[in-house]
């Protein structure tokens, strides 16, 4: 694929990304939604790192995963249906906007608990590393995350039984209402994984073509080694923790900084400066990310809740 | 009497025993982002944010506690327990009788659980009965503005660890609360409604399930007796005792599973210590054996509700 | 029939599942050390040493188990699951249901627990009452050698995450093992003894001190049946009520904290469903509400003995 | 004091630490005291680093314990009774042998619960840099309990809050029947601790006087500038993980190494040979050592057993 296609199919994707939270925060408001937790900020690092993966492998995430899912293909009519409580969702209405699993992408085991993420992945890789296949297995997980225990407890074991793990920290500076300063001395997080024996790397999680290139780079790693590799994308959450946030707690100049630094806009202006993107095309997408999401919005309302039965289905095998 | 939120009760409750104390702080995630009140009063030694590691916190408010402060950790939602629960049920619930006595935890740790957020079973795991069952520790979950305070400032004064639940649908719940000092004792159970032909047996939210049950029974001519436990460990099990003693009838209700529940050891005592007065079986509306689901009508049908309790306790009065 | 210890019939247990299926594996802190026969069939890829960590280890097993293995993860003692709570709670037990049933979580988590050995709370907690209070997951907790191989294979064939507690003083009891293949299906309990005048129920170790107290009542003439509970989630309750139903009378006990322990469950459960056949109040033998001490005659009067529980059976029928 | 009277008394100090476990292994054999985790072999980290400390100053502690609470100068009598859960023992019996506290010492809050000595350990601190005073908190812990979590959520939090924490891990190698290279590829854990902010530093844990120096270093700093510090002890467990144990599983060539690694052999030699040392005073210290024994182990098998209301006595304040 060219690069000009695949910088303006990572724009093109990204704003898919946005204009499904940016729905989503309009469905919360109209009452029509629960509260969610957007990645608004964040598209490059979903969409960096999930386009440098390969079909087989598989994908972690955490309660901020509407970019990971949508960047793997994710469809946003089922996406929107699972946040609804509908039965169409990808869980049958059953999850809700935090815990939003598909199987069928390889998106698996998504878990709200923060560090829920990091403890499954190891038995992730550990299934890949003894049941054969070249797949990897991707985990993205938080700063805040980072702080749990589990992160060193997941990092050791997966570095000491050589998995496949590819752990992408999309550390953006905040742990819901507590900024990453208040939290922890370290700049990162890649100290930590050196020290335990794993290979890290940071890119600026605002650029998708850095992120890409630093995760095809891991991939690789990973993949032919069959041992762990940290990656932490230095980025930032635009909006608030859960909808709705007033964000009356963040810095104005810091926030105004970062949204200097939207990885939608900077990547837009990259394609526009090198002559990659026309205004045309900018308008083409805008209106397919507008249909798309104006017929996942229609999808989700007219999909059925589902019957008190489900409530107890799926408890046990 | 002032009419306040439930969210204002804690708030107010806080404050107070900040302000007689100066050994009680408080910390959590976002603590101080979002108690800014406290913080402005107290200062950011008293009024912490911290990283993200319940563990920790619980440890560090288990440590606290031995060697002089008395320190209020919110982990915020329920399940986030299980990441601290060697802390809470371990160090806090059995150094104490471990080393002959040696050391005393007066904590609270303090959590939201229930159904009305619609965020599902990761956020919405009512716990309690975990607690109970551990040795050592207290536990409270209030159902009304003015237990929410009286019971927090008395958990806060307590010398030992004490679980405050915070059932999540109440915390915008108006309530009036008794001006001027109020301390409600821990382990002391709150006849809501009298009654002589049924007892309904209940804490948190489930209380005005019941109390909106017992207008219906009223309707029928059957007359509930309408019990808040308030505290869950220690029970009151003379109150629980005396009503059943009266009423011969027994319906326990919470939105926690049925198995191995609060429910469940209240049917049981009373099976034992009240048997020749019953009159018919012990019933127990209880949430299913599930996870708590995301989807707003499911969520609402996992939690008893006043139809159904009605009718359970209407059964037991006709014998059916 | 061979005659083995119940440590030997976990460990045939375990090699024959993993014999049976290339699936299984089985890890744990000194689980290739302690288990060298298990090492040496299966090398170490299927029987690992791991990190001191229980939390990721219980995580490790929930993942892997998602994802097409069937692991056996040693977390040593039950107090060391407090570790691993959200691992098995949070994710093995709930993401089935919260993901709409995408994934299964085939796994065993074992622990011992239980009086015997000394060692004091931290390694002595009767915690299986949490796990049944817990959506998604199963229970065992097995009172002899040819149940323990049994259950266990059960176990590890289970689709669910089982814990399987091993009551720590029967370690080193002998007991006949029927020769050649030995399934035990999860949710049956075993009628030890048959007797119509009252029911004693229980797991674990005290099942032998309740067969060991039914002895003595027979010698009053008192016929006690015994029914050992084996698998506390799902709970068999047609075995249980068909026997209240039989004696009219019922004694639970077990080593684990009487407050929301399995007997409540179980007296709460009869005091619905048999309640017409009840002819005497429900009694429970359990532990105290209090940290297992560590000192030798503590730890014994700790747990429900047979001459206690004989006189509570005794009391019973002569209506005392 | 003289460093030829610390020599020396650091020496009779490990004697009796020796002594003591060697009593409890005795008495175990004859079955009149459950098992136990001796520190045999690790006698130079308890003493070298507990003389470091002053009487203010707190200490937590785990399963191996005996060396910290006899180094800070604890009564074997009452130890010994503890171990065989009598009335007269630190802690009324209740604990056996496996989390003696001793608050008049300032020995708190001893957990059997690997890690446990950790988590609350910052609690202390907070207290103690809250409370006012110059003391301090040392936190002993093992290398096992390195692989915890809770090992870097503790480190971190003292890091950002400040604490006034020793943490002192004793790497012994062994993590109960599973050697330290099998659960990790960390060399030691200083590089997580400077990963954190915390600062760190390594010893030879079998030279009590290397200790002893690396520990008041340590010591001093975190008294006057009331942040944790790292200290790690590197040393052997010469003994099996918990009595008894025929330490089949250990490689003999590394157990003979450490053996002639002795820490009471290494400390003798070099008193010995800087002419500090005289063979009357060892005989009079092992006599002094012996008759000490003797007598706890008099006193406890004369201490009555608990009566049966202290098991529910001190469960609620
Ligand atoms: C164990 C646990 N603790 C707390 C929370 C509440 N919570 C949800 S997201 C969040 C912040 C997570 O921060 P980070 O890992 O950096 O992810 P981000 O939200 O910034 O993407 C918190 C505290 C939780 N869901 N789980
Ligand atoms: C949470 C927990 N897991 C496991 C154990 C069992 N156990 C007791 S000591 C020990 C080894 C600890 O190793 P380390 O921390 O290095 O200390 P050492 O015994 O070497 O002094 C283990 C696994 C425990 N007590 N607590
Ligand atoms: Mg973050
Ligand atoms: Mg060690």
């Amino acid at each position: 694929m060219s690069n000009h296609h695949r910088g303006v199919e990572a724009l093109e994707r990204m704003m898919l990304i946005r204009a499904y939270e940016e729905t989503l925060v309009d469905l919360h408001g109209r009452g029509r939604a629960a509260g969610t937790c957007t990645s608004v900020g964040q598209e490059a690092a979903a969409v960096g790192v999930v386009s440098a993966l390969g079909p087989d492998d598989q994908i972690l995430t955490n309660h901020r995963s509407a970019g990971h899912l949508l960047a793997r293909g994710a469809d946003p009519r089922r996406m929107l249906a699972e946040v609804t409580g509908k039965a169409d969702g990808y869980c049958k209405g059953m999850s809700g906007s935090l815990h939003i699993a598909a199987k069928e992408l390889g998106v698996i085991l998504t878990s709200t608990i923060v560090g829920g993420e990091l403890a499954l992945a190891t038995g992730v890789g550990l299934s890949r590393s003894m049941l054969g296949g070249d797949g990897i297995v991707t985990c993205f997980f938080g700063d805040g995350a980072a702080c749990e225990g589990r992160f060193q407890e997941s990092l050791n074991l997966a570095a000491v039984w050589n998995l496949p793990v590819l752990y992408v920290c999309e550390n953006n500076q905040w742990q819901a209402f507590v900024h990453r300063k208040e939290t922890t001395l370290a700049d990162g997080v890649t100290a930590q994984a050196a020290a335990l024996g794993v290979a890290a790397a940071t890119v600026d999680g605002n650029d998708v073509e850095a992120v890409h290139a630093a995760a095809a780079t891991a991939v690789e790693t990973v993949r032919r080694t069959r041992r762990p590799y940290l990656l932490e994308a230095r980025t930032y959450r635009l909006r608030g923790h859960f909808e709705p946030d007033d964000q009356s707690y963040v810095d104005p100049a810091e926030l105004a900084h970062w949204r200097d630094r939207d990885p939608i806009l900077l990547q837009r202006a990259r394609l526009e400066r090198d002559g990659l993107l026309s205004a045309d095309e900018v308008l083409r997408m805008e209106g397919a990310v507008r249909r798309t999401m104006d017929e996942a919005v229609a999808f989700a309302e007219a999909s059925p809740y589902p019957g008190f039965d489900q409530i107890t289905a799926a408890v046990y095998a | 009497m002032t009419s306040m939120t439930v969210n204002d009760a804690i708030s107010a409750a806080l404050a107070e025993e900040m302000r007689r104390d100066p050994t009680v702080l408080m910390f959590g995630e976002g603590t101080a982002t979002k108690r800014r009140d406290l913080l402005d009063e107290f200062g950011p030694a008293r009024v912490r944010n911290t990283p993200l590691a319940e563990g920790i916190l619980a440890g560090t408010a288990a440590g606290a506690a031995a060697t002089g402060l008395r320190p209020v950790v919110d982990l915020l939602f329920a399940p986030f327990l299980c990441y601290a629960m060697d802390e809470i049920v371990n160090s806090a619930g059995k150094l104490r009788a471990i080393s002959g006595g040696q050391f005393s935890f007066p904590m609270v740790v303090m959590a939201m659980t229930g159904a009305g957020w619609g965020v599902g079973a990761q956020h919405n795991h009512n716990l309690e009965a975990w607690f109970v069952h551990a040795p050592g520790l207290k536990v409270v979950m209030p159902s009304n503005a003015a237990d929410f305070k009286g019971l927090l400032k008395a958990a806060i004064r307590d010398d030992n660890p004490v679980l405050f639940f915070t059932d999540i649908a109440l915390g915008y719940a108006e309530g009036e609360v008794p001006d001027g000092e109020l301390v409600v004792p821990l382990g002391k159970a709150a006849v809501r409604r009298e009654g002589a032909d049924v007892t309904l047996v209940s804490y948190a939210k489930t209380v005005n399930h019941c109390l909106d049950a017992a207008g219906r029974l009223a309707e029928q001519g059957i007359e509930a007796e309408v019990v808040d436990l308030r505290t869950l460990k220690p029970l009151d099990e003379d109150t629980i005792l005396a009503s059943v003693r009266k009423t011969g009838r027994l319906v326990v209700v919470h939105e926690a599973s049925r198995l191995c529940g609060v429910g469940a050891e209240i049917a049981a005592l009373v099976s034992e210590k009240a048997f020749r007065s019953l009159r018919a079986p012990v019933l127990r509306l209880t949430g299913p054996d599930a996870p708590a689901p995301a989807s707003y009508p499911l969520e609402q049908a996992f939690v008893p509700q006043a139809g159904a309790i009605a009718e359970a306790a209407a059964g037991l009065v006709r014998g059916a």
